[in-house]
C-alpha cells in the first residue's frame, strides 16, 4: 500500500492524533526531543533527537510492581503497561534500533514481557533521511538511509513531498485510517524515493569500516588504544543515555513505610558502579576498562551473540560526548592496530 | 480541594529552643491547629536544605525550620549558620517554583510558646489558602 | 508474567552455619506453586522487598516436594536484609537460572570437589547429587578449609555424613586454628597438592573465594589437571539474571545465563574481568 | 591563536626537559573538524600533538583531580588554561584537593571559544579554522572566508564571561585580557524567571528536568563536585533514589546546585556537557546573584580563602524575608 503526502506531514499527524497516542520529534526549549506530539510540523532539518525513540519501548524508569507487606503477609501486584502509541518521524537508524534492541530483550528464553508488549503495541512510522548529518554513519554498521527495518510505514522525502509505504499489516491499517489526509500515490514511484535516500552522501560511512576490526579481538581487547581513549572519558552516562541501541537496566527497590515498588531502570556500563559488587571488587574498575567494554560490546561481543553489530550508527554518543570519543574514532585506530 | 483536607506541616524543630516552646505551648494549653508535625533536632543547623525538598517530596504541605534566636545557639554559632543557609536555600526552593508562604524559617525561643503556637496558626491559615501542595510530590 | 517479578515465598526454617552465624541456610518455599525443579549449580534471584535481589546458589539438591535451601554469606545490603529476616517472613524467589554442572557427562568419572568457605555452598548442591546416585560416579573427594575451625559450614555433612558414604573422603583444613582443631592446618591450595590427586579421569570442581580459586587451578595444572577438566562458578553482579540487563557479560559470555559454571579452559579464552 | 599553539608546544617541551612535569593535560586534533580533544602528553616527543586553537575550550580542570592521584609526588601536573579553567584551578586549590606547587600552568588570554555548531549554522558547514578578532570572528571554511560578529558564533558561555585570563598561571600566552564588566547582563535569565509566577516556574523547571537524563555529566565535569564519594550516590540514607521521577528530578537538580552554592566558579562546563540542554546555568547562577545580593560578595564566583556558606556575619540579613529576587 502506498499513498502520498503533498508539502507537509501536518495533516496526516493531525489525523494519525486523532485515534493514537502520537509521539514525535517536537521542540523544547530549543531542543528537538522525541515526545508526546503537541500538534506542531515537524522540526526544521532535525537529524536525530537528542533522546532516542527506545524510552517508548523501554522507559528510562517504570514500576514494575507494587508490594504491599516487606517480611510478611506480602502482596504483589505488577504494574500494568500503559496503551498503544505511534511513534512518527523516527529516523531509520532509530527505528532498526528498537528491532535490535528486540534481539535481547525479545529472545526466545526469558522474553521481557513489558518490553515485548510495548513493542507490539507500538506503530513506527519512519522518516528516511534525505540528508545525512554531521556524525551520520550508519552505512558503515550495516543500515542505511532508506532501511525499513523495524518500521511499519515508511516515508520517503520527494521533491513534491513524501510517498509513503505501509511496510507491515499494522502500518496498513494505520494509513488506513488516515486516508482522508492523504493522497493516492498515482504515478508516484516509492523505489527510486527511496533509492534518492539510500544514495545520500555520507562522508563518515565512506572513509571507516569496524569490518574485520575485531576478528583477532585478543590482540583488540589489549590494545593501548584504550587507555588513549579513556583517558579523557569523564565516567558519565551520556553514550548509554542517548544510544538507541544501549539497553542495560537495573533494578531497585523503593519503601515507603510497609509498601513499595520495585522499578527498572536505564544504567551505564560506563558508570563507576556499575559492576561494584559487594565486598568493593570492581571487576571494571577504571575509565579504561569501561571504555573497551563499550565499544567491545557494540563491535565485537554483540556480534557474536547476535550475529550483528550492536550499533546503528546515529552518531549520538559522537555529537553528545564532551570530550569526543567517536564510535569511529575508535574504529580507526582499531583499524590500525589489526 | 476536598472539604476536609488539613494541611500537613513538618516543623524541624531545635531541642533547645524552638521544640521547647512548642512543649510550653503544649503544657500551657494554648490552642492551635494539630497540622504540625514536629521532628526534633540538635540545632536547627543540622537542617539540611534537602530535608525541605524531601519533606515536600514525601507529602508536606509546608516545612517549617525553626531555631534559636541569633545570639542564643546552644551550640554559639550554629543558627548563625543556619540563617545563611537558609537564606539562600529559602529563595532557591521559591526560585523552583515552591510558594513562600509553604516553607518558612522562624526563630522561636523556649519562652515563646505563644510564640510558636501563633506561627503554626498562621502558617496552617495561609497554606489552606493555597491549597494541597503538588509540586515536587512523588507518586509512587 | 513478567520474568522479572518473582514468586514469593515463605521462609521456613533458618540454620547458622559458622560460629559467628555469618553464614545461615535458609529453608524456603515458594507459597503458591511447587519448588520449581533445578540441577546442582543453578542460583535463584532472592528478594527482600525494599531492599533489592541479588543471586544466590542453591545449596539444596532437588527432591519434589523439597525445600529450597540456599546459604548465604552477610556480605551486602540484601544479604543484610536476608540475615535479619526471621522464620515465617516473606521473601521473592525467581529461578532457577543459569547453567549447571554437567553431571550426566561425568557419570561414570572421579570426581575432586575443592571447597573455600562459603564457596561449599554451590558444591553440597552437587556433592548430595553425587552421593545420591552414588553409583553413577567413580570415587568423591572433598577438601575444604576455612579460616578457622568456627567457620565450617555444613558441619552435620562434613563430619557425619559424607565421609560414612562409601568411596568418599572429605579432607579438612584451616587457615588458623585454636586448641579446638586436631586436623590439618594449611591453605586449601597447599593442602591440594600435599594431598596429591591422580589427574586421571577425574574432574576437578572448585568454588571459593577468587584467591583461593586461582590457586587451586594453579596446583590442579601442576598436578596434571587438563583445563577443560578443572570446573569453576563464577560470581558477579547481576539484575535480571535471564541475559537481558547486560551487566554480568565477561566477553560475549554472560555468566549469568552461559555461566555460573564455566571450565578452566571457557575461562581462559575469556578477558580477565571478574 | 596560531602563534599561542607555538608557544604553548614551547612550553610544553621545556616544562618536560626540566623533567619535573609528569603529564601535560591541553588539546589535541578530534576525529572531527573544529572539534579538539583533551589529550594527556606525557612525553616531550609527544608535545607536538598538542592544538590550541579558536575550537579548543572543553573544559580541562576537573581532570586534575585524577591527574593528581596517579602522579609521583614531587611530579608536578601541566595544564593549559583558559579563564574558566583557570578558576576551575582555583576551586580545586582552595577545596585543597590539588596543591598550586603540583601545578605548572600555563595560562592563555582568552577571547572566547567558537561554537562550531553556530559556525556550521553560518557557513553552511564545519569550519576548518577560525580566528577570533576584537570585535568579530574571521570563519575559513573549505571554498570560503566569512566575516561574522562575535555574538554569533562564540559559545553562550564565552559571550558572558568576565574572566578572560586566568588569575594564576606560571606562564602567560598572549596578552592578558582585561576582566570584564562584560557581564552587566549577567543575570538577565535568572530575572526574568523571578519575574514569572511560582506555578509557572515550578511548570519550567519541570519541563526542563524532565528532558534530564541523569548521566551526571554536570556533576563529573564541575570542578567544584570534588567528593570522594557523592551524597547522589549513597546508599544509606539513600539522597536521591533512582527513579526519574519529576519529584526526584528535583531532588537531584536542587542538591546538585546547592551542594555548590557559594563555590560555583561560573565555568558553565555543566551546562556545556549537557545532552539535552538543561539550562543548568541558570540555576547556579541564581546562587551567585543571590550570594552576592545578601552576603554583599562582589564577584561571587570568585574563590577565595573563605566560603560564603563556611562562615557568617552577626549582621547578616534573614534571606527568607520577601520574594525571590528582592534584597
Amino acid at each position: 500500500m502506498k499513498m502520498a503526502a503533498a508539502g507537509s506531514l501536518l495533516p496526516l499527524m493531525e489525523a494519525l492524533s486523532e485515534s493514537n497516542d502520537l509521539w514525535a520529534p517536537i521542540v523544547e526549549d530549543g531542543q528537538v526531543v522525541f515526545g508526546r506530539w503537541k500538534g506542531e510540523s515537524l522540526p526544521d532539518n532535525y537529524r536525530v533527537t537528542d533522546n532516542s525513540p527506545k524510552e517508548l519501548l523501554l522507559p528510562q524508569t517504570e514500576s514494575l510492581m507494587r508490594f504491599e507487606g516487606v517480611y510478611d503477609q506480602l502482596d504483589i501486584k505488577e504494574e500494568p503497561i500503559e496503551g498503544p502509541k505511534v511513534a512518527f518521524g523516527v529516523r531509520p537508524c532509530d527505528a532498526a534500533a528498537l528491532d535490535l534492541i528486540a534481539e535481547v530483550l525479545g529472545s526466545d528464553d526469558y522474553p521481557d514481557e513489558r518490553f515485548g508488549q510495548r513493542k507490539d503495541s507500538t506503530t513506527v512510522v519512519t522518516l528516511a533521511c534525505d540528508e545525512a548529518g554531521e556524525h551520520c554513519f550508519c552505512r558503515a554498521v550495516g543500515g542505511s538511509p532508506a532501511s525499513d527495518r523495524g518500521s511499519d510505514i515508511m516515508i520517503y522525502p520527494t521533491d513534491e513531498g513524501y510517498l509513503l509505504r505501509a511496510v507491515t499489516g499494522a502500518g496498513q491499517d494505520i494509513l488506513r485510517q488516515c486516508e482522508s489526509a492523504l493522497d493516492p500515490a498515482e504515478g508516484g514511484d516509492v523505489e527510486s524515493a527511496a533509492a534518492d535516500c539510500e544514495d545520500i552522501e555520507m562522508p563518515l560511512a565512506e572513509e571507516i569500516s569496524p569490518d574485520g576490526v575485531t576478528e583477532d579481538w585478543h590482540r583488540v581487547f589489549e590494545s593501548p588504544i584504550w587507555e588513549q581513549l579513556a583517558g579523557r572519558c569523564r565516567s558519565c552516562g551520556i553514550c548509554g543515555y542517548v544510544c538507541p541501541t544501549c539497553y542495560c537496566f537495573a533494578l531497585f527497590d523503593d519503601l515507603r513505610g510497609n509498601s513499595g515498588v520495585r522499578f527498572r531502570g536505564w544504567d551505564s556500563c560506563q558508570f563507576e558502579d556499575y559492576l561494584l559488587m559487594a565486598g568493593d571488587h570492581n571487576p571494571r574498575p577504571t575509565e579504561t576498562e569501561r571504555t573497551r567494554q563499550r565499544f567491545m560490546h557494540k563491535l565485537h561481543y554483540f556480534v557474536s551473540r547476535w550475529g550483528e553489530y550492536g550499533c546503528v550508527g546515529c552518531g549520538r554518543c559522537a555529537d553528545k560526548c564532551p570530550v569526543g570519543i567517536h564510535m569511529l574514532a575508535a574504529i580507526k585506530e582499531l583499524e590500525e592496530v589489526v | 480541594m476536598s472539604v476536609d483536607w488539613k494541611p500537613k506541616i513538618v516543623g524541624f524543630a531545635c531541642r533547645w529552643c524552638a521544640y521547647a516552646g512548642a512543649d510550653l505551648a503544649g503544657t500551657s494549653r494554648m490552642k492551635y491547629p494539630p497540622s504540625i508535625r514536629l521532628v526534633r533536632i540538635p540545632c536547627s543547623c543540622r537542617v539540611d536544605p534537602s530535608f525541605v525538598v524531601r519533606a515536600f517530596q514525601r507529602g508536606a504541605d509546608g516545612v517549617l525550620v525553626a531555631g534559636c534566636h541569633p545570639g542564643d545557639c546552644h551550640y554559639t554559632t550554629g543558627n548563625y549558620l543556619t540563617r545563611r543557609r537558609f537564606s539562600l536555600a529559602k529563595r532557591f526552593i521559591q526560585y523552583m517554583g515552591i510558594e513562600p508562604e509553604r516553607f518558612r524559617v522562624e526563630w522561636v525561643s523556649a519562652a515563646e510558646g505563644g510564640r510558636f503556637a501563633g506561627l503554626v496558626e498562621e502558617m496552617t491559615e495561609d497554606i489552606r489558602k493555597l491549597g494541597p501542595n503538588r509540586k515536587m510530590r512523588e507518586r509512587l | 508474567m513478567d520474568p522479572l517479578v518473582p514468586e514469593v515465598a515463605t521462609i521456613r526454617k533458618i540454620t547458622p552455619e559458622t560460629a559467628s552465624a555469618d553464614v545461615k541456610t535458609f529453608e524456603v518455599q515458594p507459597d503458591e506453586s511447587e519448588v520449581f525443579s533445578y540441577e546442582p549449580g543453578q542460583y535463584a534471584m532472592l528478594s527482600v522487598f525494599g531492599v533489592g535481589e541479588c543471586p544466590v546458589s542453591i545449596t539444596s539438591t532437588y527432591e519434589p516436594g523439597a525445600p529450597l535451601e540456599f546459604s548465604i554469606k552477610e556480605v551486602g545490603r540484601v544479604t543484610g536484609a536476608l540475615h535479619e529476616a526471621q522464620v515465617g517472613h516473606k521473601i521473592g524467589v525467581r529461578g532457577p537460572y543459569g547453567n549447571h554442572f554437567p553431571v550426566k557427562q561425568w557419570q561414570g568419572r572421579r570426581l575432586l570437589f575443592i571447597g573455600g568457605g562459603i564457596g561449599l555452598a554451590p558444591l553440597r548442591s552437587l556433592i548430595n547429587y553425587c552421593v545420591r546416585s552414588r553409583e553413577n560416579f567413580g570415587e568423591l573427594q572433598l577438601v575444604y578449609g576455612a579460616r578457622s575451625p568456627k567457620d565450617l559450614c555444613f558441619k552435620e555433612e562434613l563430619f557425619d555424613n559424607w565421609p560414612e558414604v562409601s568411596g568418599m573422603q572429605v579432607h579438612l583444613t584451616v587457615d588458623a586454628a585454636g586448641d579446638d582443631w586436631d586436623g590439618e592446618v594449611a591453605l586449601v591450595p597447599d593442602f591440594l597438592e600435599e594431598l596429591s590427586f591422580s589427574p586421571d579421569d577425574t574432574i576437578a570442581v572448585t568454588c571459593g573465594p577468587p584467591i583461593m580459586i586461582r590457586f587451586t587451578i594453579e596446583a590442579l595444572k601442576r598436578m596434571g589437571f587438563a583445563d577443560h577438566k578443572i570446573v569453576t562458578t563464577l560470581e558477579i553482579k547481576m539484575q535480571c539474571g535471564v541475559g537481558n540487563c547486560g551487566r554480568c557479560n565477561i566477553g560475549d559470555k554472560y555468566v549469568c545465563v552461559d555461566g555460573p559454571v564455566f571450565t578452566y579452559q571457557e575461562l581462559s579464552s575469556l578477558p580477565q574481568e571478574y | 591563536m596560531r602563534q599561542l599553539q607555538k608557544q604553548l608546544r614551547q612550553e610544553a617541551e621545556d616544562a618536560f626537559a626540566d623533567g619535573h612535569v609528569e603529564v601535560f593535560i591541553g588539546y589535541q586534533e578530534g576525529f572531527e573538524r573544529a572539534r579538539p580533544v583533551p589529550v594527556f602528553v606525557r612525553d616531550r616527543e609527544s608535545v607536538q600533538e598538542m592544538v590550541l586553537n579558536e575550537f579548543s575550550g572543553v573544559s580541562l580542570s576537573k581532570y586534575l583531580l585524577r591527574e593528581a592521584e596517579r602522579a609521583q609526588e614531587d611530579a608536578s601536573i601541566g595544564i593549559v588554561a583558559r579563564g574558566c579553567d583557570g578558576l576551575g584551578i582555583e576551586r580545586l586549590l582552595y577545596d585543597q584537593c590539588i596543591s598550586r606547587e603540583q601545578l605548572y600552568i600555563v595560562g592563555v588570554g582568552c577571547p572566547g571559544v567558537v561554537d562550531p555548531e553556530k559556525a556550521a549554522q553560518l557557513c553552511g558547514e564545519i569550519p576548518v579554522a577560525a580566528e577570533v578578532e576584537k570585535q568579530q570572528v574571521v570563519l575559513q571554511t573549505s571554498s570560503e572566508e566569512l566575516t561574522v560578529a562575535k555574538e554569533e558564533v562564540l559559545r553562550d558561555k564565552c559571550l558572558k564571561c568576565d574572566d578572560p585570563t586566568p588569575r594564576i598561571y606560571d606562564a602567560l600566552l598572549g596578552e592578558e585580557i582585561q576582566r570584564g564588566p562584560v557581564r552587566q547582563n549577567r543575570f538577565d535569565g535568572v530575572e526574568q524567571l523571578e519575574a514569572v509566577s511560582d506555578d509557572e516556574r515550578y511548570e519550567f523547571w519541570v519541563r526542563q528536568f524532565d528532558r534530564c537524563l541523569r548521566c551526571f555529566a554536570c556533576r563529573n565535569v564541575c570542578p567544584a563536585c570534588s567528593c570522594v564519594t557523592c551524597s547522589l550516590e549513597e546508599e544509606e540514607p539513600q539522597w536521591l533514589k533512582r527513579s526519574t521521577s519529576s519529584s526526584e528530578q528535583f531532588m537531584f537538580h536542587f542538591t546538585r546546585a546547592y551542594h555548590v552554592a557559594g563555590r560555583c566558579v561560573s565555568c558553565g562546563a555543566c551546562e556545556e556537557v549537557c545532552p539535552v540542554g538543561v539550562p543548568l546555568m541558570l540555576l547556579n547562577e541564581k546562587l551567585l546573584k543571590d550570594v552576592g545580593e545578601l552576603f554583599e560578595e562582589p564577584s561571587p564566583h570568585l574563590p577565595s580563602e573563605t566560603e560564603p556558606l563556611g562562615e557568617f556575619s552577626y549582621d547578616d540579613p534573614e534571606g527568607w524575608r520577601g520574594e525571590a529576587g528582592q534584597s
